[in-house]
Order: C-alpha cells, then structure tokens, then sequence
C-alpha cells in the first residue's frame, strides 16, 4: 500500500496504543492524562479526515471539558477516598 | 391543512416546553405545567389517531427538506399506538406523583447516613418527566435512524437523572449501573448506524429499506446485530436484565412506574420497527433466538418474583418477566399480523398495569412505612381501593379475561397454533401461572390481620384513584381491543 | 471474574473487531452521495458553511435534541445532589489568580470569534461555549467565581434560553410547513439568533457541570 | 485504501477497545473512559467509512460534532454519580 502516507499510519498506531495503555493503567491519574493524550491525537485525526470542526470540538470539549472534568471528578475521589478508586459493586 | 395544527411536531415540541419551563419556574409550578401539557398531548394524541384512520399515516419533513437530507417524522399505526399509551399512562402518573411529593415531603422523610441536604426529590422531577416523554414521542416518531440515537440518549439521560432522584446511596449505584449499561449499548447502536451510513450514505429509515433488500453485505449483518444487541440491553431482555431491579425497584414510585410502564417498550419498539422494516432479512435468523430468550426472561423474572420479599422488587422482577412475551412474538411474526398485535396489545395492556401496580405499591409503602411484603398484614382493611387496584392489575399480568392481558395472550396463543408452533403455549400458560403465583402471595399477605402495634400513615385519595384509574384502564382494554387492531392496520 | 470468562470477553471483542473490519474492506460505492446533495441545497441554508447548515439547518432537529441532552445532564446532576468542584487543593495560588484574570477576556473574544465564524467557516456556538466554560472554570479554580447552590431563578432562566429560543424558532416554523423551517432569506439571521442564544446557555451549563454543589439553605427555605 | 478507511479500521479497533474496557475493567472511572473510547471508535468509523471515497461529507461530520457534546453530557453525568457515591462512601467493591 504505497498510497498510505506515514503520518496516517503513526497517527493510528498512536490513538490504539494511547487508548489502550488509558484502559490498562492501573493508576487512574495516569489514565486521565493518557486519555487527554488520546483526546489530542483524536483532534489530529479529525484533521487529517478533513473535518476541521470536529478537530476543534475534540480538542476543546473532548479533550479540554472531558480532561477537565475526570482530573476534577479524580480530585474528588482522591480527597474523601484517600486514592481508593471506586469500584463496579458488580463484576 | 396547515402545519400548525399539524399534531405531530407538537407531541414533540410541546413536552419540550413544558419540561423546560418547570425547570425555570421552579417544582410548585412544575406539576401543574405538567399536567396541562399532557391533558394537550393527550388529545393531541388521539386527534392523530382518528385523523391517521381516516387518511393513513403521516409523513412531517423537519424543516421542510426531506429525507434523505433532513430528517423527516413519521406517524403511522405502529407508532401512534405507543404514543396512546405514552400519554395514557403518563397523564395519571403525574397526577399521582404531584401527590406522592407532597405525601412523602410531609411524612417522615428517610434520613441516611452522611445526607449532606435535605433532598426535596420533587425539585427535578417535572422537568425530567417533560424531558423523559419528549424522548419517548420523539423516538416513536422519529424515522431516521442517528435522530433514534440521539432520543435514545436523551430518554436515558431523563431516565438515569429520575432513578437518582433524590440520591440515597442504593438509587445512586443503580443509576450508575443503568447508565453505563445504557451508554454502551447506545454505543453499540452508534456503531451499527455508522456502518450502514458508510454502506448506503443514508440513515432514512425510508431510504434504507429497499436499498437493503433482502441481500445485505455482511458489514450490514454486523451492524443489524450490534444495533439489536444494544437495544435488547436497553430493553432489559434475560440476559440483560441484571440492571433493571435495582433501578425500577430503588426509584421513587412515580418514577419507577414510567420506567416500568414506557421507557422499556421504547426499545422493544425500536427492535420491532427494525426488524419489520429496514432490517428485515436480519428477522428470520434472529426471531427464534429472540422468542427463546423471552420465554427465558418469562420463567426467570416470574421466578424471582415469587422469590423476593421486597414490594417493589417483586414488581420489577415481573416487569422482567413481562417483558418477555413482548419477545415471544418475534418467531410468530406473520402476513396475518395476529403477532405483531399481540406484541402491541402486550406493550399496552402491561404498561397501564404495570404502571397501576407501582403506583399501588408506592401507596402501601407510604402507608405503611416499609417495603417489605410481611409488611402488608392488614392493609386491605385500611386501602381497599388500592388492594383492588392491585388485583385488578394482576389480573391483567395473568392474562384473565376480560382484560388487555388477555386479548394479548389470546391473540399470541392463536398465532402460534396457527402456525404449528405449540410448544410457546407452554410457556405462555406457564408464566401466567407463575404470575398468579406472585400476585396472590401480595394480596394474601395483605389480608392477615394486622399486629396490634401496627400504625398506618394516611394517603392521599387521589394516589389510591389514579392508581385504580390505571388498572381499570388495563382491564377494559380488552374490550376496546378492536379499535387498536384497527388502528395497528394503518402502515 | 475469572480467567476463561475474560479470555472469552477479549477473543469476543476481537473477533467483533475483525468481523467489523473485514466487512469494510470492500463496500461499493454508496448509493447515496450526500456531499453533493449538501452542496446543492446550500445556497438556501442561510450559512456558507456546510456543517453548519447541516448542523443548525438541515439536520436542526437533532441538534434541538442535543441542547436538550446537555440540560438534562444538569438536571441529572441535581436530581442526584452535586457535590462542588474540588478546589481546596487549587487555593493559593496567586499565579492562577493572575493567569484566570489575564485568560478570561481573551476566552471571550474567542469564543466571540468562534461564534461569528462559524458561518462560513470551521466554528459554532458549542466551540464557542467550550471556550467561555473552559474559562469560568479556570475562574472557579483560582476562586475568582462561586460554587452553585441550586441554581436561582435569574440563572435558570440563563442556562434554559438556548433552548427556548430554538424552540420559539422552531415551532415558529410551523407556519411555513414545517417544525424547524426557515424562510430561505431570513435563514442566516435565525441560525445567528439561535447561535448566540445557544453559546450564552450551553456555556452556563458546561460551567454547572462544574460548578454545581450542594444545596446548603435550610430545608424550609427549599420547596 | 483511502484515508478515510484507515481511519475507520482505527475506528472499529477503538470501538472494541472500549468495548472490552467496559465489560473487563472494574474501576469506574475507568469504564467512562472505556465509554468515551468506544464513542470515539464509532464516531471515527462514522466520518472515515462516510468518506472513504476521500470527498469530505459534512453529514456524518455534523453528527460526530452532534455525537460529541452527548458524549461529554453523559460523561458529565457519570462523574456526578461517581463522585455522589464518594460521597455517599459507598460501592467500595465490597458492597453487596
């Protein structure tokens, strides 16, 4: 495949492996920053696909609200649970 | 004729006002806003009704477009039965919840450990209820198949919002669970709409049903069975439905009463239309899988039901169960159409009693302070109305004539013999057993001679009315059960 | 959850994620071809952008939908008895203090500018209103701004004008045949209208998701 | 393949990522990031499968955009309850 620019395929790779590595870290921060990672390089791919509004709406309200709202929900958690997450009561 | 009179835009618009409105006038104002806009929608709805009788069904263009480039609403048969029950059940249901809020508010009010306020549930009640029936009309309306995502998302929204209502740890956890399960089953359903985007470049249900043909490729395969399975979770079809006895039983009874009552059928809906249109080729291969899992979901649910001593969790528990001849229809599905109105008639009719049955279960708690059925020794001396209510609804669950349950059972039973396929008749006779089964064991219990100690906190007349008036209408269903075949035979 | 059964849930998804993929690789064409049908209409759209006509025009409807989804989050959140944001560990922080005072105004000519913009170019009000949140919580966290009660009847009124105001317009347009339409001429001015109404309440609302806390007046003065 | 169809293979791996984190992961926290991982996947197959002739579509573009600010609701509303039942100092695991 000849066609495929570069850049495509490492912007991929990027997304799977951040998006992975966000649901594997056993360390919720970790997660949150990985995911705000993952947020940006989605605003990356929307670009490149030509949709620029999305591009801006993912980086603004994807990655800045989202981030914004799961550091300030993890602030939360860390004060009354002294970093214990909450789990699913449930498997 | 013009568009302003038109009644299907405003079964959608006018719940968004309202809803709207008691959020900004505040929850004394809410329930009469309430009440006036579903008196409206109410003859909106069957205004549509008998126009729809007389000139088939209805096609709104949002906008004035058109599918395929804007989204056009769609009124025919099928959807303005639901939209009946929609607006049928729910105008009681809001009568009762104004009293219910205040009852609750004035009665002693649970504490819990660590409630850092004192929750007034009544405050976003009236405008999630707006918000929960403008989903639920603009979904049985909506023929487009991202717009069904996007009220997908905001009846689940209202829904999760009402069970925490009022935020005692137990109705948090369980609006959690429900939202996650309903989150990603509607990503699921995302998924399967944007493969049939991609494939076809359209998402009208009109445009899409005979460019699928009977010959899909296989990413319409897939993108069918993710849709079918998100929206059977929505449902709470056995497997799925570990979320629902901890939401509909946690929630206030108004509430669980809605969610009993409608949201549920408002993806079973969505699996039929899917089926009987756009996805047809998919029924065949699916309708015996859905018919086994409903007679699952019949044995299961009746069965835990039988088994818990909680009120409310025996309700859900039999809403699970009930929910399960919705899905026997599926692999009796016929040119006769003997099916497919059994499976409305069944939506209807457990609707309306299920809804008389949260509702007389929120007057017994009330009464009596506990949610247990040992509790209930010697409340029929005290509410008889609602006893009755009670009964009368079971009578409907069980399937006994005269009532709309069954005209349901009796109809599914003659499409299955009409077919050859008996083996169904045991499951439905068996449910209906399992059914009398729990129901008797509520109103036994509510015939013991109460303890000498036993107090009882007085109700509100017009809780134990609605409630009567909801059972009533399920019974009498089945003698206004022509009229709604009828009107299930505009297409 | 044990072992087999979390094989099984990972052999699943990846057998899913294979099935979904291998039926991509070769789809004909789509029969329908909307970026043309798109282009053909825009010239009655009121807007010279096409994802905005398609998101505020075309396909309004959803987007209606969509505030009304925003709301109901803040409505859920409520329902449920908020907690405030977690700024106690923010506090103290003059560097912030001066960074919200300073970032502020510019949030405001941005999402100004996003809001004009988006009618012939990438923008709109829900950029926009990311832009003003974005800035009312940095002002929260510097403690420059209040934490919510319930919301008062002024700011109620504020978060839920978006939404009325589409709705006037929509239903508005039922005298021209239809929920949601516009008369081709006035188009840009009601997308305009509803824009601006739309960034004002979707950036209030944003902000409550942040912002809202637990309702600390006595329970007598609540009802 | 075009640009668009890569990124909508990206899409369906993302999709069942998600997926699996749903289903396998326990922490809560952790499954709204499985969610808005999912949703992005569909939202990616969604615009790239929509335009895997390479002509931009503003269609699926305008509902990615509509797709988005019903994600961070949700996700605004899932936080909210996690941090209610933080509060409520419940659902440690060992709840029934």
């Amino acid at each position: 495949m000849p066609d495929l620019p570069i850049l495509d395929l490492t912007l991929a790779a990027a997304l799977l492996f951040t998006g992975w590595r966000t649901l594997a870290a056993p360390d919720l921060f970790k997660a949150v920053v990985l995911f705000i990672v993952f947020g940006l390089f989605m605003a990356l791919a929307w670009a490149r696909l030509e949709a620029p509004d999305i591009a801006l709406a993912e980086a603004a309200i994807g990655a800045g609200l989202t981030g914004a709202l799961l550091l300030d929900a993890l602030g939360h958690l860390r004060a009354r649970r002294h970093g214990r997450s909450l789990q699913d009561p449930q498997p | 004729m013009s568009a302003w009179l038109d009644p299907v835009p405003w079964l959608i618009l006018l719940p968004l006002i309202w809803a709207t409105l008691a959020f900004i006038l505040g929850p004394r104002r809410g329930g009469r806003l309430a009440m006036a806009g579903l008196a409206i929608q109410l003859g909106l709805a069957v205004y549509l009704a008998t126009q729809m009788m007389a000139t088939g069904p209805r096609v709104h263009s949002l906008g004035g477009w058109g599918a395929p480039l804007g989204i056009d609403l769609l009124a025919d048969g099928l959807a303005v039965a639901m939209l009946l029950l929609t607006q049928i059940a729910a105008l009681p249901l809001v009568i009762y919840a104004r009293a219910y809020f205040s009852a609750s508010s004035t009665a002693s009010a649970p504490q819990w450990e660590g409630a850092p306020r004192r929750m007034v549930p009544s405050d976003q009640f009236w405008p999630l209820t707006g918000f929960l029936l403008a989903a639920l009309n603009a979904l049985f309306l909506s023929a487009d198949l991202f717009n069904l995502y996007v009220t997908l998302e905001l009846l689940t929204l209202a829904a999760v919002g009402l069970v925490a209502l009022g935020g005692k740890p137990s109705q948090v956890v369980a609006a959690l669970r429900y939202l996650l399960v309903s989150l990603a089953a509607s990503g699921a359903y995302l998924m399967g709409v944007a493969l049939i985007y991609g494939t076809y470049g359209t998402v009208s249900i009109a445009h899409l049903t005979p460019l699928i043909g009977t010959q899909p490729p296989p990413a319409i395969w897939l993108a069918g069975g993710l849709m079918m399975t998100g929206l059977l979770a929505k449902t709470a079809l056995f497997p799925f439905h570990f979320w629902l006895p901890p939401a509909h039983g946690g929630a206030a009874a108004p509430v669980s009463a809605l969610l009993s009552a409608l949201v549920v059928k408002a993806s079973f809906y969505l699996v039929l239309r899917l089926l009987l249109e756009p996805l047809a080729p998919m029924a065949e291969a699916v309708s015996w899988l859905l018919g086994l899992l409903g007679a699952a979901a019949i044995l299961w649910g009746s069965w835990q039901a039988l088994a818990t001593r909680h009120l409310k969790r025996l309700v859900a528990w039999s809403t699970v169960a009930q929910l399960g001849y919705l899905f026997l229809i599926f692999p009796l599905l016929a040119p006769d159409g003997l099916a497919l109105q059994a499976g409305v008639m069944q939506a209807v009719s457990h609707g309306l009693a299920k809804a008389a049955m949260f509702t007389a279960v929120g007057v017994l708690m009330l009464a009596t302070g506990r949610d247990t059925l040992d509790g209930l020794a010697g409340v029929a001396g005290r509410l008889p109305l609602t006893i009755f209510a009670l009964g009368l609804a079971g009578v409907t669950l069980m399937g006994l004539p005269p009532s709309g349950g069954f005209l349901a059972k009796w109809l599914l039973i003659d499409a299955a013999l009409g077919q050859g396929q008996w083996p169904w008749l045991i499951i439905i006779i068996g449910g209906g057993l399992l059914t009398a089964a729990y129901v008797f064991q509520v109103l036994r219990q509510s015939f013991l001679t109460a303890p000498e100690s036993t107090h009882f906190q007085p109700v509100p007349r017009s809780m134990e009315w609605t409630a009567f008036m909801l059972a009533a209408a399920s019974v009498l269903l089945g003698l206004r059960g022509v009229e709604w075949i009828e009107l299930l035979a505009v297409v | 959850m044990n072992a087999l059964l979390r094989g099984c849930t990972v052999l699943a998804c990846l057998g899913l994620g294979l099935g979904l993929a291998w039926s991509m690789l070769e789809l004909p064409p789509a029969p329908i071809q909307m970026p043309g049908l798109v282009a053909s209409h825009m010239d009655q759209s009121g807007v010279d952008h096409p994802v905005t006509a398609v998101l505020l025009n075309f396909r309004g409807y959803d987007t209606l939908l969509e505030v009304a989804v925003l709301l109901l989050a803040l409505l859920g959140m409520l329902a449920a008895g908020t907690t405030p944001l977690h700024a106690s560990s923010f506090k103290e922080a003059p560097m912030l203090t001066a960074l919200a005072r300073a970032l502020t105004p510019i949030a405001v000519l941005v999402a100004g500018y996003l809001l004009w913009a988006g009618a012939f170019k990438p923008g709109g009000a829900f950029q926009a209103a990311a832009v003003l949140a974005g800035a009312a919580v940095l002002l929260r966290i510097a403690g420059l701004l209040p934490s919510w009660t319930t919301p008062a009847d002024g700011l109620r009124l504020a978060l839920a004008a978006g939404l009325l105001v589409f709705l006037g317009v929509a239903a508005s347009g039922l005298a021209l045949g239809g929920l949601l339409a516009y008369p081709p001429e006035w188009a840009g001015t009601l997308i305009l209208l509803i824009e601006t109404s739309l960034t004002v309440s979707l950036a209030l609302i944003l902000a409550g998701l942040f912002l809202a806390g637990p309702d600390s007046r006595p329970p007598e003065e609540q009802s | 393949m075009s640009t668009g169809l890569l990124y909508a293979m990206t899409g369906v791996l993302l999709f069942v990522l998600g997926m699996g984190g749903l289903f396998l992961r326990r922490a809560l926290m952790t499954k709204v990031l499985a969610f808005n991982i999912q949703g992005s996947g569909a939202f990616l197959v969604l615009v790239g499968l929509g335009q895997r002739s390479g002509i931009p579509d503003p269609v699926p573009q305008a509902m990615v955009l509509t797709g988005i600010v019903v994600s961070v609701a949700a996700t605004a509303l899932a936080l909210a309850l996690i941090r209610r039942l933080a509060d409520n100092d419940m659902g440690t695991g060992d709840e029934p």
